[in-house]
């Protein structure tokens, strides 16, 4: 049991971190990205990605979230890739991988067809089978990524009946397919998202992505990997903003003294702080988890790690705001973007309360 | 102890109500409701201010002789509660709720003629000068300095956080006229100062909502005439202390808080979660239960303190009043956030709000509560910060 | 609306806070009570009593919890007295309230029969109508003041299913009637208590208290009064804690200053105070409905007063302990006994979770 | 980063724990359980130290010289989490745990020679002479006095706090001995001191369970040989700060919470609220599980702690540890008094539990549970109140 980083994952962070800080708001960082490599991160090396695991995203994670970076990591490498290279045929897989590694091609994941937070029983979006291929039928709202990707995979129903887990598949839908409406819009902390509607849409059988009517797996997989690659990216913002809400604390001067003199405004940046390490240590947790085959114990530890750094990402960005009194307020400074990248996170894929929910479904024993 | 509302109240709220229903334009009331903070306009403003006016209710708190009333505390409590829960606008409070009871108080009878009706009717839209970027809640430092030229004084500095100072024509100010006093509070005087002066400039500042409410304000060499001094001069840390006395009986926004409570309920009427609504999804009712109590128990504090006023007994309630007020309106407006489930993941308020309806038809949400959410975390930093207010409850209350 | 003391009841809140000072702890303060005329609050005059409503109970008992008195003040007088008041025959009045008046008879009021919170619908105590009576079976745990009690007031069945409303009645049963078996104990803060359990206990006609099968009301009318006294017996001891607190904060020193010049601990005396000044104003509100007829007003208010004092009692007895420090855990200064009081507030009656939920299953509207 | 469990790590579990099954008497384990603070006699704690010493388990984190084992922190943590959870008495931390350490870094060798095999073997049962009625938190300001007399010391003062003095039979006793020192932390010295001197004096201190953990002591011209002091004169202090730097890894009693959160859940799981099991009812379900994902935080935190060590990375995780891991230790004997319902009420504890099994046959309680949770406030406040390791955390690992 050992909780260091290894060789590799040291130089990934570093590089990482060096290009977030160089480059974080570039218009190319996405490019600057693949460059580096960190879009083949888990990705086979036949299709020109470089390996690795969770762990491996988690350090990459840790640095988008700790510098702000808007980008499509997460619904494209960390689930949209690992579904492909999962469930993909050879075909798929030589295709649209090495187009992902080379940062050509992002994707998005679109599984909920509400705004809550719920398992993939409720999914109702309809497959029909036609000639040649299905046609679907069905609405995604706020789906992450989707505004500007290139390929969404979106679940429907090819059989089945509501609220069961059979019948449920997968389909790779090229944006541009007729008949997919997209609206697209920015979320609370700048990064993309899209309210997706088709009616009727044909798709070739080629777009099926794995086994037709055996997806429910794959989409409890996307659901726990969205999450807690999620967590990794809060600890990072989470750790920065508790960076800079030090600094303030050391450097306002109020009252003749700086103001991480006052021992209440201490001990409130050290629960913070507390509340940043509980953090780190269930994002690793859920991390180590989350590559998982075993869906109840993938489950819990994700929504473990999920609900429990909900709360840590509310100590430390409610917190941090009230601690930069009225310079927290301002737009144009950085703890608020953390902040709403925070707000952000409690939001997407399911928030404390649902995920305190799915842990207690799925047991306490 | 007799807890029961007198019937005059009662016909008195409905009074204010109907009225409110009558006369406020739809448009007024959703930008009200909408936004949490007034972002109405400064016309749209002085609309309403001046309608309430010819209604006699313009500025309930003032003595009757300047155009206000002689309600009690508990009557003007039970009329800003209403206009609240209506979602009419609130009257601008720093001219009427600030100023003008330091001007009756401590102002010279040529400064009442003049100011109040103006206040009044919104002629004059003041805006505060308290803050500096090095000044916040050690007020007591600022630096902004005033020098004396014949009659007249030249001010120059930099104020901050002086909210709607872009809507504003006048500006009370608070800066230092004797830099060499022995404390600090003892060489600050508070000058009337119009906003027009062309030393003066006025720099938004854009808050975490995405809204322009306040300002940076830049003072270079804007002359005063002397009879824009208020009462005597070194004496404004005196009348600023007075004016954060006034009115305290409101600081827990009871009218406001009920109506979050009103938005919530609807908003989670209207969303189900696997096939359940919302209302009766054990952790959302649990939490919505709560602070319903949780606001009934700061209201019955609220109205506890009334109740003393009334009687002219002490009491610190207004701090806590303000700790537990503020506290609720942010833990109302999260929870707000909570019920519209990932829809307040939208940030383009407006926009996505009509175009997912064209899209979809069913959605239904608000654009704006995580705006909202954002912004109402000042509620907690502004007028004398949470923590200053438990440091003020622990010497003057606990004599600790 | 005026939320100061009347003239009688600031005169009864010298007297009882006198009484409590002078004597709180003697063995005999049962009869200094009543020859206060405590005891005869709420009771009509033409029984010995000196009338007045819930406000007047209150103000004694926030002078009981404040001298950590131990008494069945709750069950005789406010719930007890009450209901025989309510719903008693003209003889079972002259008999009985006269006697409670002069302190020489007290009852407990027996209607939970398992550890949980749970309304009367649930109870399952058989009352089978025999020739001249009924025969009682049925086992009753936790039933305050039932140690010492010389009337309980056991609600059973006369009919109806179980689960409903309907056929609910109340008997008057003397503690010396052959069969049934009490085991009595104290409870944490010291007060007495007892299971009662009957098998098959024979009482006259006369035993019956109001209108055979129609107590349901009257039962709820005891949940409710007992809960709204409870908390004003708690804020007594809220009070007196938190003021406990505040000296020890005034007089202890370390690190060569009063503790109470850390601002930590200021602000945690601050909240609290706070917490107890809503408790207060929670306590008058309830206190003000438990006297009303509708039963679900009451029974909102005063599920929130118990629930929200239950939180504030909490805040102020764990702080105080903390704030105490080694010394708050001892058993013999008085903070420990104002903690193990609020300990036991929370635990009788409903704890704060089970009226929060019977408040929100009343109507949150 | 590998989370993995070593197998070797697993089988040695299974080790310990079916040891413990074989050799631990039934009424000694239900004893632990039972009670939460250790309330074994003597005589009983010796008899399992004896035989943990007797399998080579006696004290783990010593030297192998002396009787200890070659363990690294996560196998001794390993082997504390079993003890704990199988309700196996700790080992008494005052000679093992915190002197030993002391003995071994500071003391002399025929200290060693003399005191380890009999702190080993309980022989030497000692208590922690610290706090003074007036030094708590601020320990530095202890007034008890030793003078020198020829060899001798002669120790005057009275203890505080000294749990299980009245077991013990040493006692080390931090002393002022040099009243002049410039700062106060100078003037200390550490003292061995047998208990049965009779110049002690040992007073109980009942506790809010109504339980005998702890005593005042009261030194009366003690006279103790000058081979008694531990390392040099007046660094005492360096001791007492260095004794709180021991095993700091097991501050978070990890093992015991994941004990009492399967007593909480055997509780409610015999419990039903209007005819549905506790574990169903959606607020205490909620808690549970929210508890029992706080445990699984600070084990990971302190996990990730024990592997920084390993590596010999520095960290202030134990502070951490100590503040999350005693809330949690409250927050979990509170929902098992949450989970009795009104039967916590009771409090004569085991006659209670007797007679309403003979009343009413089905009735199943623990009789204890409230007695736990008001002794259980007290983790908050001992070794290093949590609002001194606030200080602490802010101090040194923030730097303000």
């Amino acid at each position: 049991m050992d909780f260091t980083l290894t060789e590799s994952q040291s130089l990934l962070r570093d590089a990482a971190t060096r290009l977030v800080a160089d480059h974080g708001d570039a218009p190319d960082i996405w490019q600057r990205m693949a460059a580096l490599g960190l879009l083949g991160i888990g990705i086979d090396e036949a299709h020109g990605g470089t390996g690795g695991g969770f762990h491996d995203h988690a350090v990459v994670l840790e640095a988008l979230g700790g510098g702000l970076v808007r980008s499509v990591y997460i619904p494209t490498v960390v689930v949209g890739a690992h579904l492909i290279s999962t469930a993909g045929t050879d075909a798929q897989q030589a295709v649209l991988l090495p187009k992902i590694v080379a940062g050509e091609m992002t994707v998005a994941v679109a599984n909920a067809e509400s705004a809550s937070f719920e398992p993939c029983e409720r999914i109702g979006t309809q497959a029909d089978r036609i000639a040649g291929g299905y046609r679907l039928s069905g609405v995604k709202p706020v789906v992450m990524g989707a505004d500007t990707a290139d390929v969404i995979i979106v679940s429907a129903r090819t059989g089945g009946g509501p609220g069961g887990r059979e019948g449920l598949s997968l389909f790779l839908v090229a944006t541009d397919t007729a008949g997919m409406v997209r609206h697209g819009y920015p979320i609370v902390d700048g990064n993309g998202a899209a309210d997706i509607a088709m009616d009727g849409v044909a798709l070739g059988a080629e777009t099926l992505l794995g086994t037709e009517g055996e997806a429910a797996s794959l989409i409890d997989l996307a659901t726990d990997r969205t999450a807690a690659a999620l967590c990794c990216d809060a600890v990072g913002a989470m750790a920065a903003l508790n960076a800079l809400t030090l600094e303030h604390l050391k450097t306002r001067v109020q009252f003749g003294r700086p103001i991480g003199k006052f021992q209440i405004l201490q001990h409130r940046m050290v629960d913070m702080t507390i509340a940043e390490e509980m953090a780190r240590s269930m994002a690793v947790y859920g991390a180590d988890e989350a590559d998982g085959d075993e869906r109840v114990a993938r489950g819990k530890a994700v929504s473990a790690a999920k609900s429990k750094i909900g709360d840590c990402a509310r100590t430390v960005g409610q917190g941090s705001i009230q601690l930069h009194g009225g310079i927290g307020m301002t737009d144009d400074y950085a703890a608020g973007d953390y902040f709403k990248r925070l707000t952000a996170f409690e939001m997407l894929a399911g928030n404390s309360e649902d995920h305190l929910e799915r842990y207690a479904f799925l047991g306490t024993a | 102890m007799d807890l029961s509302i007198p019937q005059e109240l009662t016909d008195f709220a409905a009074e204010v109500r109907a009225f409110i229903r009558a006369e406020l334009p739809d448009d007024l009331r959703e930008k009200v409701i909408g936004r949490r903070f007034d972002i109405l306009s400064a016309d749209e403003k002085r609309f309403w201010q001046r309608k309430m006016v010819a209604k006699g209710w313009g500025a309930p708190a003032w003595p009757v002789a300047y155009g206000g009333t002689d309600w009690d505390v508990l009557k003007r409590h039970t009329f800003n509660e209403v206009v609240a829960d209506e979602g009419a606008p609130m009257p601008v409070p720093f001219g009427q709720g600030m100023l003008a009871p330091i001007l009756i108080e401590f102002g010279s009878e040529e400064q009442r003629q003049h100011f109040l009706p103006r206040i009044l009717n919104l002629e004059y839209f003041f805006c505060q000068g308290f803050s500096e970027p090095g000044s916040g809640s050690d007020l007591a430092s600022l630096k902004t300095k005033a020098m004396r030229d014949g009659d007249d004084w030249v001010v120059s500095g930099q104020k901050m956080w002086t909210s709607y100072a872009h809507q504003a024509n006048m500006m009370f100010c608070l800066v230092r006229t004797d830099p060499e006093a022995e404390r600090p509070q003892q060489g600050i005087s508070m000058l009337l100062i119009p906003m027009d002066d062309p030393g003066i400039t006025v720099r938004p500042v854009i808050t975490l909502d995405g809204e322009h409410h306040t300002n940076e304000v830049f003072l270079d060499d804007v002359r005063i005439p002397g009879a824009n001094l208020v009462g005597e001069v070194n004496k404004g840390w005196t009348y600023a202390k007075a004016l954060l006395g006034y009115e305290r009986t409101e600081v827990a926004r009871i009218g406001l808080s009920k109506r979050l409570i009103k938005m919530v309920k609807e908003a989670a009427a209207k969303r189900t979660v696997n096939g359940v609504p919302l209302t009766e999804t054990p952790a959302f009712r649990r939490k919505l239960a709560s602070l319903e109590i949780e606001l009934k128990a700061v209201e019955m504090l609220n109205l506890r303190m009334l109740s003393n006023v009334r009687r002219n007994l002490p009491g610190n309630e207004a701090n806590m009043l303000k700790i537990k007020g503020s506290e609720l309106q942010q833990d109302l407006t999260e929870l707000m956030m909570e019920a519209q489930g990932t829809d307040a993941l939208r940030f383009d308020r407006d926009a996505a709000l009509d175009q997912n309806i064209d899209l979809f038809g069913d959605v239904d949400y608000r654009g704006d509560v995580t705006a909202n959410y954002l912004a109402t975390r000042v509620v907690t930093i502004f007028s004398g910060s949470n923590e200053i207010q438990h440091n003020i409850l622990a010497k003057e209350l606990l004599d600790l």
